[in-house]
């Protein structure tokens, strides 16, 4: 299992190379990358905060939580970038490999979409005239 | 006691600092500890949704803290 | 729209980098590799054959049909392998990019089990005492 | 007419070749042309499935084949 926060460019290559197993036929993965606009609004650039520990710890329990769902995952990959991204860059690469392919995809949503709910990760979005923390106000 | 509360993201530009020092009575919960810093800076109020962690855990609301706890406040998370 | 039938090994970045596009904030990718064992037998390689006129236009059918049912989709790639693979080897990969993720898993499942399903690509996996294609007979 | 059928996987294995010549009566269909084959070759009977591509396409049982169609046998596919 390789779960990863980082201050440093996501290698995407190097992520799915992680999940490789020969008892694996089929690897999903998700990339999450900087988008131009926001909710109607251009991007500039993004700040990712992480309470560092915390996010790692529960990125872990993520990935624990799949693999006990799904048995037959061989091996997960999430890697978690922080600080400063321009449009275009990779803010995370979740990758999982299991012998058949529905389960690949089922897994790989569940670790995106849960990452999304409980692991410690803020980003400021940048726009020409401002900024806002995204998903602070109601 | 004595509680050291870590601040991220929104919560921090709220209180204007990375981390508060403060001094509760024994044995305060979660709950109170969100009641107290709410009516100190008002706008913790106005999140969407503001958690407690604890030992990097979520805790519940009724749980009670521990002097050598590691407490951080977080506001809705937005990774990913 | 990148589709290709190839004889030479997939380089995966470059599949991947093939549906990168600004607009697009998520990206899911389907990796089908060699396992070392299928229905319990131990597999030694692989061999795909493809009737290859026919599978080019249905890899881009299967491709538009995405686009026309998740309008969203920016971008999709689809590259599948032919000849003789080894275990571990990248048969296929499929990629899309779209602005929200969830369309991104949907989109690229319902490629993978679509081109699985019409695609004129036969493999006839090659075990220590004997061969057999896949899926011929009931 | 002449038809001229091209044969891969396993349907080349059982036939023998890779392409397959034949005079079949003006008009012939495609579930016509497959059970004059199956009848030739039993071993194209025992496969799970058995479809014919004309032009790229997947045809059905009743479409008539024309002698510059460019027909395939498509036995159970399994790529990915």
């Amino acid at each position: 299992m390789l779960i990863e926060l980082t201050d440093q460019p996501i290698h995407v290559a190097a992520v799915l190379d992680a999940v490789q197993a020969d008892g694996a036929g089929a690897v999903n993965s998700f990339i999450g990358t900087i988008r131009n606009r926001s909710t109607g609004r251009r991007v500039v650039r993004l700040h990712y905060e992480a309470y560092d520990q915390m996010a790692v710890h529960q990125l872990r329990k993520v990935a624990e939580q799949a693999m006990e769902r799904w048995p037959m995952l061989q091996k997960v990959a999430v890697v978690h970038r922080k600080g400063t991204l321009e449009i275009g860059d990779v803010a995370v690469v979740v990758a999982v490999s299991t012998p058949h392919r529905a389960e690949s995809f089922a897994a790989c949503q569940y670790i995106i979409d849960t990452l999304k709910e409980v692991v410690p990760i803020w980003k400021k979005e940048e726009y020409e005239d401002g900024t806002v923390w995204v998903a602070a106000h109601p | 006691m004595k509680l050291s509360i870590a601040l991220f993201g929104i919560t921090r530009e709220i209180v204007g600092q990375p981390q508060l020092e403060l001094t509760v009575p024994e044995g305060q919960s979660v709950q109170q500890l969100l009641a107290g810093l709410q009516q100190t800076y008002p706008a913790l109020g106005e999140l969407r949704s503001l958690a407690v962690a604890v030992n990097n855990e979520y805790a519940q609301p009724d749980a009670p803290l521990h002097e050598r706890d590691e407490i951080a406040l977080i506001p809705p998370v937005s990774g990913g």
